[in-house]
């Protein structure tokens, strides 16, 4: 059983780790978005890969970012 | 003297508990609000006819053998009748105007400050006497702010089934109520000359982009947000039947009967949970606060959000968009479209208003997700 | 001369016993009824079909595994079957003529003593070498007297479950053999005099009439007859949906969609039921004559209680109207209509006879209510 | 196990007894729909009160009220 | 160090495994071939996107608790939906060109040898180190000859489960490949004149023929192939629900929302079976390359049965017939046609396949049923 | 435990076996279909009984030859 002020700490931590993660993963699919509309955005384009895997190209400052958002919770959690 | 008794014993009124009238009359307002002011009937309604069935006394709706306990049972507790609702409303849902202009993400992001002030809120009400919620049952209620029913009763039926019925009461009532709660919210954070902003033509978007575009959302929320799998994965199926075009047959029955079929039972067994103990404390009223409190805030930081956006734009944007990032779809897209109208006889927002209101649907089943893998 | 017996032993042929022989039979005959004389075709169809598929030898379709158990198990047994296709019912059924001229409530319910003499009549069988009915036996019988199916079928899986089967083809049979019934007791019992009494127009009925008669109905139930909740609450949800108009799209769903694959099922879940052992039994014959005597009786009641009505009214009733109050929608209705029409080839009745027909509907659905509270 | 005399006997209760509730349910009903008729009868009438709680433009009444309910129930329920 | 790894673990990117990632892939070439290639698209998409669904690490789908364990559980494992959608594909079948020439059932008994040759071929692979087929997995394997998908589910759901994933991708796969896979064959066994054969006029089938013969079906079904009645039952039900003309809204219903709600179920939960373990396996590649043999032999017995049978007819039958005998309705009936076509632009055989391509159907399930009874 | 070559018996077994009885079944539906056309082909022809049992003349030799298959597989299989 938490304290009031404990589950406070815990609930603003949990608001910042909430919208960070929120916006990294929805700008993300902005980048997504963008790079599809770039190789499908035309009709008459040539047939891409369906499944574009569109963040390829960064996934490794993508995890980093996320991680460190859930890495700050984890850590106020113990 | 004691056969009269036993006569009057057969009858629900020797029966009733003052909790049971008080529910019944909590289902007899949602009917009226349903029937009578057209706040989302499709889901008010039979919530509300469930609230009334559930608490007869004698009549065993909710026990073991009654049809209510089977429906909540099957459905609800199981999570599989949300998950098909977000399937229908997936096949329903055009991704258009976002694909055109895709930073309209951003708008659905920061509506969500609303889900996460609120948990911090509910926490904070544990300082009353008479409160006592867990993170659980904070991200539970806080998830009303997302503005979206499904997404609410799926995770409220995971993190805390015993405010289940409070928090989608809560949730579809606001939804109703958006055209009065989202204007003025909207009105003191602007001003006439902001409102007034024309935003140009979305550009065409192709059938292939469409068809991507759920496969990419899948794809990232596998990668980085299993825990929302559930609700965004099934959401992409109905949307990807409905866009690949070759399965038309399935995206109409689950965009019609199907969905019609679910939201019957779904508010039935919604219903079945307005019980007096669960359903008349102070947490009730608590959730009913928050739940003002989370729309109003998400209205806010989303329309901040178009402001900054704004500020840091080639072109301008108008930011009464912001207010259509809580979701609510289509309702919020048209509140924003409205006010834009008051400010500007001329200037019709509604198609740029469907981006940031999808946006917002994609962003609180995320928000949804980030609650399940941390709290749940 | 072993392998041939083994080679027989792999075939039904070798496995028939004469018992599933006739019940295949019978299902043949209700397949028959239902094409060739159309006889409730919507249940006896699919009835007659799982009675055949149920008697097949070695091929299980009633055991753990097999798809009539499971549909059985999941939709009779739990009572959410025939519930479903009452809310559907209740979809369909417009009370304006009842509300517009209430009285003939009477009607609906002096045509239940059908059940409840019946109910007398199947304990007296029991004087008879060969026959056992218990007092919720009687009860399920009797209810046939109600003509209403889904009532039937409700009332019999809760009472009586070995009676299920026969039960519901007697009620589904007679109903279809309301033309052939009915008219022979209406003209015993009336004199053309009285046949060709015309009924003055029915008022318009408003809107919120509409909308607040069957939450009335509900509100009444709920405090005086709680165990009759499930079928009347399930029929006002149906009837609630179609005369709100807020929710369209549920109430079209409800009665067509969701009835028919209810109908499917619940069909060829009671077909499973005509087994040999439970069917072939001198239990069957008795149920057989009570159902008959039940309709005649309740045909004679309702008839006469319209003529002891006539009596106190200042305005003429024709007698023919009681008829209808066995329910059996529309067919009782059309069939009054049609003998009034051979009276007095100017004299429509067939709007009057809807307010009786859907009177008893409501007063079966009563009795069942009763029953179950008192011997359920 | 009852006889059949007994359960003859039963029966003929169970009738007389199912037939006055019958009639005296629907006779309410009769009633109820009159009462209704007098009040929602005519499709000029006024908006009357089926359950009128014209609450949208005060939601602080309407918690009052929902509030006093609660109040009510949890005194009893002690 | 440690803080780093707690947070890479909440992510799937940490907890994929290789064969998920491959099944994924597979996933997405089902959605690819759904989508851009058109292939059976009504199952395909849903299967694909199940694949997907149930490959993502932590997301628990196929675990008790997730939505494609419970539809798995109850659609698929219990044979229902299966026995479902044969209802409806057979109240979508009109018998009429084969009640008009039943001979060409010959030709849909031919096309089965297919299955068995097949069944023959899966035990042979034995020899082939890594393969160790049971009898059960070779019938369940042999039956994508029947061209047929809910036999192929049905009859792998009761032989062999943990094959039923590529069991059920292989049928639908080769039955959309039946425009490629057939014409060669046929050309190879055929000459150009014989492929220019004309058919004289089928006559005009009765509507009681067409009524009666689904019950002569179930007639012959019942006595000789007891085992084969679940599949044939079913089936009878929608066509004679179609046929006699008396419940159309069951019938409508049955081949519209009914089979559509169990088609997207039924999908998902076939690709909840596509998992790494069960699925990448040396087996998948011989069920595939089995599968690909069986519609080829199935193809070219039907032909060859079609030109022994000429040579004792009166009249000359045009030999490409024989290909339709594998099923796969209607495309099978259509390569028919459109080969016809290029040997002869004025040679309309689409009418007369459709009778071999029906008694395809039917030789399957019946093919099914002697392996459930012999095997199963 | 069988081996592959007792396997490959009862497979070649099974193969022959079905096939016969799906012929047998198969030709025993043409006649019943032929016998149908007979009784009910005409829309005119008067009503005949819904379940006409057409292979009735004839049971006795149809079980005999489906017998006979199933008995030499199962002969095969012991
Ligand atoms: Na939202
Ligand atoms: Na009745
Ligand atoms: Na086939």
């Amino acid at each position: 059983m938490m304290s009031v002020s404990e589950l406070l700490y815990e609930a603003a931590i949990l608001m910042v780790v909430g919208m960070v993660v929120v916006f990294i993963f929805l700008t993300l699919l902005i980048f997504a978005t963008k790079l599809l509309s770039k190789f499908a955005g035309q009709e008459e384009a040539p047939v891409n890969n369906p499944v574009q895997p569109s963040n390829l190209n960064a996934p490794a400052p993508v995890i980093a970012a996320i991680s460190a958002a859930i890495h700050q919770y984890k850590q106020n959690n113990k | 003297m004691e056969g009269l008794q036993t006569l009057w014993a057969s009858t629900a009124l020797a029966n009733f508990e003052i909790g049971q009238i008080v529910m019944m009359l909590v289902g007899g307002l949602l009917l009226f609000l349903a029937i009578k002011k057209g706040f989302e009937p499709l889901l008010l309604l039979p919530i509300g006819f469930g609230a009334v069935l559930a608490n007869i006394p004698l009549a065993g709706f909710t026990e073991p053998g009654g049809v209510l306990y089977y429906i909540y049972y099957v459905g609800i507790e199981t999570g599989v009748f949300p998950l098909l609702i977000f399937m229908g409303v997936g096949a329903m849902t055009d991704f258009g105007a976002l694909i055109a202009n895709p930073r309209m993400l951003f708008l659905g992001a920061a509506a969500q400050f609303g889900i996460f002030a609120t948990l911090f809120g509910a926490i904070a009400l544990n300082l009353v006497p008479g409160f006592d919620f867990s993170l659980k049952d904070a991200s539970a209620i806080a998830i009303i702010g997302g503005a979206d029913g499904p997404t609410a009763i799926f995770l409220a039926s995971k993190l805390a089934p015993d405010l289940l019925g409070a928090i989608a009461v809560a949730a579809y009532s606001y939804m109703a109520l958006v055209p009065i709660i989202q204007p003025p919210i909207m009105k003191a954070l602007t001003t006439p000359e902001e409102r007034k902003i024309k935003m140009e033509q979305l550009r065409q978007v192709s059938k292939k982009e469409k068809i991507l575009f759920p496969l990419a959302v899948l794809f990232l929320t596998i990668l980085f947000l299993p825990a929302a799998t559930p609700l965004v994965g099934m959401f992409c199926l109905g949307n990807l039947m409905k866009e690949s075009g070759v399965v038309d047959r399935l995206s109409n029955t689950a965009q019609n009967e199907l969905i019609n079929i679910v939201t019957i039972f779904l508010g039935l067994a919604v219903g079945s949970k307005l019980s007096a103990d669960q359903f008349l404390t102070i947490e009730t009223l608590g959730i009913l606060g928050l739940g003002a409190v989370a729309f109003s805030i998400g209205t806010g930081t989303g329309v901040l959000m178009a402001k900054l956006m704004s500020k840091f734009s080639d072109k301008p944007i108008n930011p009464l968009l912001g207010a259509a990032g809580v979701s609510a779809v289509p309702m919020a897209a048209r509140v924003v479209n409205k006010v834009g109208l008051e400010a500007n006889p001329h200037n019709f927002l509604l198609m740029h208003a469907m981006g940031p209101n999808v946006a917002g649907v994609l962003g609180s089943a995320v928000a949804a997700g980030i609650l399940l893998a941390l709290v749940g």
